[in-house]
């Protein structure tokens, strides 16, 4: 017995069990600190549908051998300038949201391209890298969003201001198109944002599908070991700059859903920090630095998304402190320096 | 052995640092003062300094709060009576414990009653 | 026999395997003080895990330790790792260069023996913290660099130095450390040129004379002949024989390092072919591959011949295969069926028909977290567009696992691969079985001429005859080309129809099976002016 | 055989272009900003001195790590935490004045001494990926930081002095004002020189760690951290060992860290507690890279290069955004896109030329080898 328990441990991976059981315990708390049970599920769920893209993003990069995706931020911004385009136009509903998505996906391959020729240039050191031209690019667009000509009145400041306000509400234009899509009602208090959910499986379905192109083979054996796609007639470089195109894209479309089931498009320095919690909910479903699946995709942004909107709510009820925002830094973190950590075994 | 007798080096500077650097809390009372029958009434303004370092002016009635770092000190205090200084100087030295407050009474000092100063942690 | 005088080290019957196959079998190694002892034999002789295990090399202890006993200077010792070795008095020079490239010489000379002055902070944290005493230092670097009678600018960066001075600052930091007794040298002069070779030679030579012993590893025959006070010749393990260089010559040698009884008469069963047509033109190939670099090798091979190219390891036999595949960086001219092939472009090459067996199976040959079925398919699905379902007209490759599985499945029962099933991963297989399985990714490609490097290496004696076999079978029956890398010398002579020797990145000669082993043995050691020349054409019997 | 093309050595010119590209850019930015900001010239040197004093001691603290071949050590920022921690404790007694800052850096040291110690064994665990991985470990440690500060003071931690707590009476405050030490260093002996006030005793004790970093590179454990970070496995077989040198490298990185970031804060005089100490890796590594250090080489000369040019801009740019487009908001954006784009930018060209270098040696090896092998024996095969 005690044989099957390690092995159990060995292929699942020991912070996962933790933060698994750490988070029933958190469920099973919350009706005795009086939080009803129904509602906060419903909340994981909705995070997960905003959530799940970004993070959904990461997989092609990892699995082509660039690494975690620290510029995951380029994606975003693609994302953001789609958004905004698209309200400048004056497009709304299901126009005005698949508009947003096209544009995004115009910049995001062009953003992606460069990005990607960029890190075969210096391969081993991408993720330092990467961590940088996310930030310096992330501020840049923040003079961008400044100086770009947007005229719609609804984001430019008011009074006759030049540049784009720092959050822009998509009210009217294509708020909640995705979840009020087929919601399903449950009470006054539940609704199942079906739109959303069916949007991440169809992305997930294309990304499985990718996989298993001709392409999509080619880029698993660059990931697991360059030299020997090299020698079967592969274009190794060609080969990674597609998968840092597919994973800028999928994180652009990632940020509009996202906007979309939160009401805002926040700019300048919002999207900073956002590259950690996908990366740390990558890593809580089980990927490494090596490898990644949609498994790992699906598990743990559910995962993280619970611990994130279980410990505020529970945590701060039974300590009456906002403690739960320091844990949170504490887990994501911890879950990147772990992996960074494990030497690179799968590899050999 | 060196690195044990740094250790301890180390410690005794920093209780050194520690009783050097505790700001303590200074009051100067410029009121009169009454022992057993005996009342001693202040009649004029002084110039105060404490480890020669100006603290200011007191009126009759008032009371001054300085901040001093260390444990030893020195307070002067010069007489002037209508903003001209009379010559008249007093001085006298105390020792302050690490985390004590002092209070100060000056017609008290002038006349040397050994309740001049009164510390309390 | 050898006198009874006092001997400085003295190796008793030392055996080593390494996952099951004897490496070193009982041998025994006697050295006086101040004596020079040539230690020659083959690659994969056991020359360098004999100097490892004196050395007190880390992967000796972890594949196993090893049998027998090492008495040094009168006491026996064991050590768990080279730094034990070096406090004890012996020095190994490496064949890559033990330096640090951004310091000078003085600083590489006294690494880690840095004489120091005393400074206070050092009665706090430890002798670390004293300052080096640099005039002290270059005094040091100096003494030793004149006990070498070497000119070496002590001031000069390694980065910057030629390839002999770094030689000379190896041997150098060995001697200025005052406990050597006895230095190691493995193949100090591989990468000298003639004249920096005789310096090295008559340094080692001083050093000898002021007492210090030297075990001196080297393939160049006549510098062992010319510096060694004795020779130890070393074949598959074992002493083969022991020479005193006035008494022998280098034939005697190279007969004692690769055998005389190997004369098995195996090329007899073989009738001789004759080809007419020539399939692939090399000149003047020129091969960046690191340890195995190709210097302007030149060869024909005719069409539905099984052609050999034997040679030492590291003398560039492996970077022909790798050059013309594109795996690394090559020039020179190469033409395929008459016309000229594109070098460096791997895509190309197989496009033309030409699939490779990679020597370096685990490596380059299988991706080991995949299954059994993927990797069979993958090369023919890249190159040539098999097992894939064209969907919305062709714009999408869809990958067909069915149709991937049904020609696994045919090959597992042609090459007869012991798995579960062709979804079992091909980590899990044995040797033998991996080799199988690359074969078998080549053939998927339909080739006409297949490159196959060290095909047998490493896997057991029952899976070689099965490999050479089904490698005959496919020249047969398919007439595809074969070209067999190997270092095993009886294999290529037991299959192949012609074999080329390589020596330092060129075809010193090419052979008929038939040829004296001897003549193998000269040509590989680079003494191309003896061995008797064969044209291609017409075969010798 | 075509030789050169395997061989093309770079002319010293373009070598030297390429080795300070980006001070070079740097200095061309910085002078078309000074004119364009308008900033009076006595203003400027002003402001250079003071955040010279300030900000000098972190940036030398980032030298040894690069020395030790572990390339920017973003984990200073746990050095920076342990020096705060240090300066509540004396507010909190009230010790004010040099002894008050000397005290901080004395409880500071072992706290530091023990988190240098975890970040070196966490580095070496993430060979190859050191910088990401510190990067990382700074953001972990913060967390772990708030929980110590925001929740532990107060209640599990005994704080007596109430008005550096919160309301709720226990988790620190985010701004303290540190008056009791505010320029105690700065102040001990300064001089006026033409409406400049110097802090002389600051600019000795840079003074004295540069001499520090230049003695220690002279000692013998500085030559072993030097030969680590040269080549690990030529060190490693010469009988250095490597790991606890690495690991020694970090602590003695994170302790200077924490006292730059008490003499930094003791010149600024207020101490944001939870964000005061994110910023300084990245502004620090800016800096440093400014100066034209790169990932394995850092001298002192790189340090003061870079802080003068970097502040400079850092002080130019909003005014200079304000004049060019009428947003001083642009300026701050730039300033800090600046930042980051240094780093981005010498980051990937320094990893893009060391791969180039690697290239280039080992075809001069091949070629090389050629060259004997033609000498010896010139008969090549058929």
């Amino acid at each position: 017995m005690k044989g099957k328990i390690n092995n159990i441990i060995e292929n699942v991976g020991l912070p996962r069990i933790i933060i698994f059981f750490f988070l029933v315990l958190l469920f099973a708390l919350a009706p005795i600190v009086g939080i009803s049970l129904s509602i906060s599920i419903n909340d994981v769920i909705v995070r997960f549908g905003m959530n799940g893209i970004l993070v959904l993003s990461l997989v092609p990069m990892v699995k082509s051998g660039c690494g975690l995706n620290f510029g995951l931020q380029l994606g975003i911004i693609a994302g953001l300038l789609g958004a905004v385009i698209s309200i400048e136009m004056e497009a709304t509903g299901f126009a005005g949201f698949f508009m947003a998505i096209g544009i995004a996906i115009f910049f995001a391959v062009i953003l992606g391209f460069l990005y990607g020729a960029l890190l075969n240039k210096i391969k081993g050191d991408e993720m330092v890298v990467a961590t940088y031209i996310g930030f310096s690019s992330v501020s840049f667009m923040c003079i961008m969003w400044l100086i770009l000509p947007f005229k719609s009145p609804n984001m430019i400041w008011p009074y006759g201001g030049t540049g784009l306000r720092t959050t822009i509400s998509n009210q009217g234009y294509w708020f909640h198109i995705l979840t009020d899509f087929l919601q399903i009602k449950i009470g006054n208090h539940i609704a199942f944002p079906t739109g959303t959910i069916l949007f991440f499986i169809f992305l997930v379905f294309l990304v499985w599908a990718f996989f298993r192109t001709k392409t999509g083979t080619a880029i698993v054996a660059v990931g697991s070991n360059p030299e020997y796609a090299k020698s079967c007639g592969v274009n190794v470089d060609k080969m990674r700059i597609i998968s840092v195109i597919l994973s800028t894209t999928i994180a652009a479309i990632g940020i509009i859903v996202y906007e979309e089931s939160f009401g805002f498009i926040q700019l300048y320095m919002a999207p900073l920090y956002m590259a950690f919690p996908a990366i740390a909910a990558l890593l809580l479903g089980g990927a490494s630095v090596g490898k990644a699946s949609i498994k790992n995709v699906i598990i743990g942004a559910f995962l993280f998304q619970g611990i994130l909107t279980m410990t505020p709510s529970v945590i701060n009820n039974i300590i009456m402190s906002d403690m739960s925002e320091s844990i949170r830094i504490v887990l994501s973190n911890g879950m990147i320096v772990y992996a960074l950590t494990r030497t690179m075994r799968e590899r050999s | 052995m060196i690195s044990i007798t740094l250790v301890v080096a180390l410690i005794l500077i920093g209780i050194f640092l520690y009783t050097t650097g505790k700001e303590h809390k200074i009051l100067i009372d410029n009121k009169n003062f009454k022992v057993g029958e005996v009342a001693y009434n202040t009649n004029a303004t002084y110039k105060i300094w404490i480890d020669n370092q100006e603290i200011g002016l007191l009126e009759e009635d008032e009371r001054g709060v300085a901040m001093v770092a260390g444990a030893s000190h020195k307070i002067v205090i010069e007489e002037m009576k209508d903003k001209v200084l009379t010559g008249e100087k007093y001085e006298k030295k105390f020792k302050l414990k690490t985390n004590e407050r002092a209070t100060i009474n000056i017609p008290a000092m002038i006349n040397d009653i050994n309740e001049w100063i009164d510390k309390i942690n | 026999m050898i006198s009874k005088e006092k001997f400085l080290l003295r190796m008793e019957n030392i055996s080593k395997d390494f996952y099951g196959n004897q490496v070193l079998k009982n041998v025994n190694l006697f050295v006086r003080p101040g004596e020079i002892i040539g230690l020659v034999g083959e690659n994969g002789a056991g020359k360098s895990t004999l100097m490892n295990i004196l050395f007190g090399d880390t992967t000796i202890h972890e594949t196993g330790g090893f049998k027998g006993k090492i008495i040094f200077n009168g006491e026996e010792v064991n050590f768990s790792s080279p730094i034990d070795a070096i406090n004890m008095g012996i020095g190994m020079v490496h064949q890559e260069f033990v330096l640090i490239p951004g310091f000078t010489a003085i600083e590489n000379i006294v690494l880690t023996k840095e004489p120091t002055r005393y400074s206070f902070l050092s009665e706090v944290f430890g002798y670390k913290l004293n300052v080096m005493d640099r005039k002290e230092m270059k005094k040091q670097a100096i003494k030793a660099i004149k006990m070498l009678e070497v000119e070496l600018e002590p001031e000069m960066m390694v980065k910057e130095m030629p390839v002999g001075y770094k030689q000379f600052t190896e041997i150098a930091r060995e001697v200025n450390k005052k406990s050597t007794k006895l230095l190691m040298l493995d193949e100090p002069t591989a990468v000298l040129t003639e004249s920096e070779a005789k310096i090295v030679m008559k340094a080692i030579k001083k050093l000898a004379a002021t007492g210090i012993s030297i075990i001196f590893i080297s393939h160049r025959l006549q510098e062992i002949l010319d510096s060694c006070d004795r020779i130890v010749v070393l074949r598959d393990g074992f002493v083969q024989k022991e020479l005193i260089p006035s008494e022998t010559n280098s034939r005697e040698i190279a007969e004692n390092m690769i055998g005389r009884e190997l004369v098995k008469d195996i090329w007899k069963s073989k009738e001789i072919r004759k080809f007419n047509e020539s399939i692939l033109e090399v000149n003047k190939l020129w091969v960046d591959m690191p340890g195995e670099q190709v210097n302007g090798a030149s060869f024909k091979v005719n069409k539905g011949e099984i052609f050999g190219i034997g040679g030492l390891t590291g003398q560039g036999k492996l970077g022909i295969a790798n050059g013309i595949m594109g795996i690394y960086m090559t020039e020179g001219e190469v033409k395929f069926k008459g016309n000229p092939l594109y070098l460096n472009n791997p895509k190309y090459v197989l496009e033309q028909g030409i699939s490779f067996v990679s020597e370096d199976r685990r490596g380059l040959g299988i991706l080991l977290d995949q299954p059994i079925f993927w990797n069979i398919a993958f090369t023919a699905m890249q190159i040539k567009d098999n097992f894939i379902k064209p969907l919305l007209g062709g714009i999408i490759k869809w990958r067909d696992d069915k149709a991937m599985i049904k020609i696994t499945r045919e090959y597992i029962n042609a090459l007869k691969i012991k798995c579960v099933n062709e979804k079992q991963f091909a980590r899990e297989l044995s040797g033998g079985n991996q080799q199988k399985l690359c074969m078998a990714k080549a053939f998927a490609l339909k080739p006409e001429l297949m490159f196959v490097s060290e095909p047998t290496r490493g896997i057991d004696i029952g899976a070689k005859e099965l490999v050479l076999n089904i490698l005959h079978h496919y020249n047969s029956k398919y007439g595809t080309t074969i070209i067999i890398t190997s270092s095993e010398l009886e294999e290529l002579r037991s299959t192949c129809d012609r074999i080329a020797i390589v020596d330092e990145g060129r075809i010193t000669g090419i052979l008929p099976p038939s040829a004296d082993p001897v003549e193998f043995g000269l040509l590989m050691l680079g003494k191309k002016s003896e061995a008797k020349e064969v044209l291609t054409d017409e075969g010798k019997n | 055989m075509k030789q050169q093309n395997l061989t093309k050595t770079l002319n010293p010119a373009v070598q030297f272009l390429i080795n300070y590209a980006v001070p070079i850019i740097f200095s061309i930015l910085v002078a078309i900003a000074i004119p364009l900001s308008g900033l009076p010239g006595d203003y400027l040197v002003r402001e250079i001195m003071t955040r010279l004093t300030r900000n000098s001691f972190i940036i030398l603290s980032l030298l040894i790590p690069v020395m030790a071949g572990m390339g920017m050590n973003f984990s200073i920022v746990l050095g920076a935490m342990a020096g705060e921690i240090g300066l509540i404790f004396i507010t909190d007694w009230q010790i004010v004045g040099i002894s008050g800052m000397l005290l901080a850096m004395l409880i500071s040291t072992p706290l530091a001494i023990l988190l240098g110690y975890f970040g070196g064994i966490v580095l070496n665990r993430a060979k190859g990926r050191e910088m990401v991985t510190g990067f990382m470990l700074a953001f972990l440690m913060n967390g772990i930081y708030q929980l110590v500060v925001l929740y532990g003071m107060g209640n599990i931690i005994p704080i007596s002095n109430s008005d550096i707590l919160l309301p709720r009476e226990y988790g620190i405050r985010n701004a303290i004002d540190l008056v009791g030490v505010r320029g105690a260093l700065d102040k001990l002996i300064s001089l006026k020189v033409g409406g400049l006030l110097i802090p002389v005793v600051t600019l000795l004790v840079i003074a004295a760690l540069c001499m520090f970093i230049i003695w220690f590179k002279k000692t013998m454990l500085g030559q072993e951290i030097r030969s680590v970070g040269q080549d690990n496995n030529v060190a490693k077989i010469s009988g250095i060992n490597v790991g606890n040198t690495r690991v020694l490298s970090i602590i003695i990185s994170t302790v200077l860290a924490c006292y730059g970031q008490i003499i930094f804060l003791q010149n600024i005089g207020t101490m944001n507690t939870y964000n005061s100490h994110e910023q300084v890796g990245v502004f620090a590594i800016a800096a440093l890279l400014v100066g034209g250090a790169s990932v394995k080489k850092a001298t002192v000369p790189n340090v003061f290069v870079g802080v003068i040019l970097f502040h400079t801009m850092f002080i130019v740019s909003p005014r200079a955004g304000k004049a060019l487009i009428g947003q001083a908001q642009l300026g701050e954006y730039f300033r800090v896109f600046v930042s980051y784009g240094v780093i981005a930018f010498s980051l990937a060209l320094y990893a893009w030329r060391a791969r180039v270098e690697k290239e280039n040696d080992r075809r001069k090896a091949m070629v090389l080898k050629r060259e004997i092998l033609q000498s010896t024996n010139p008969a090549g095969g058929e």
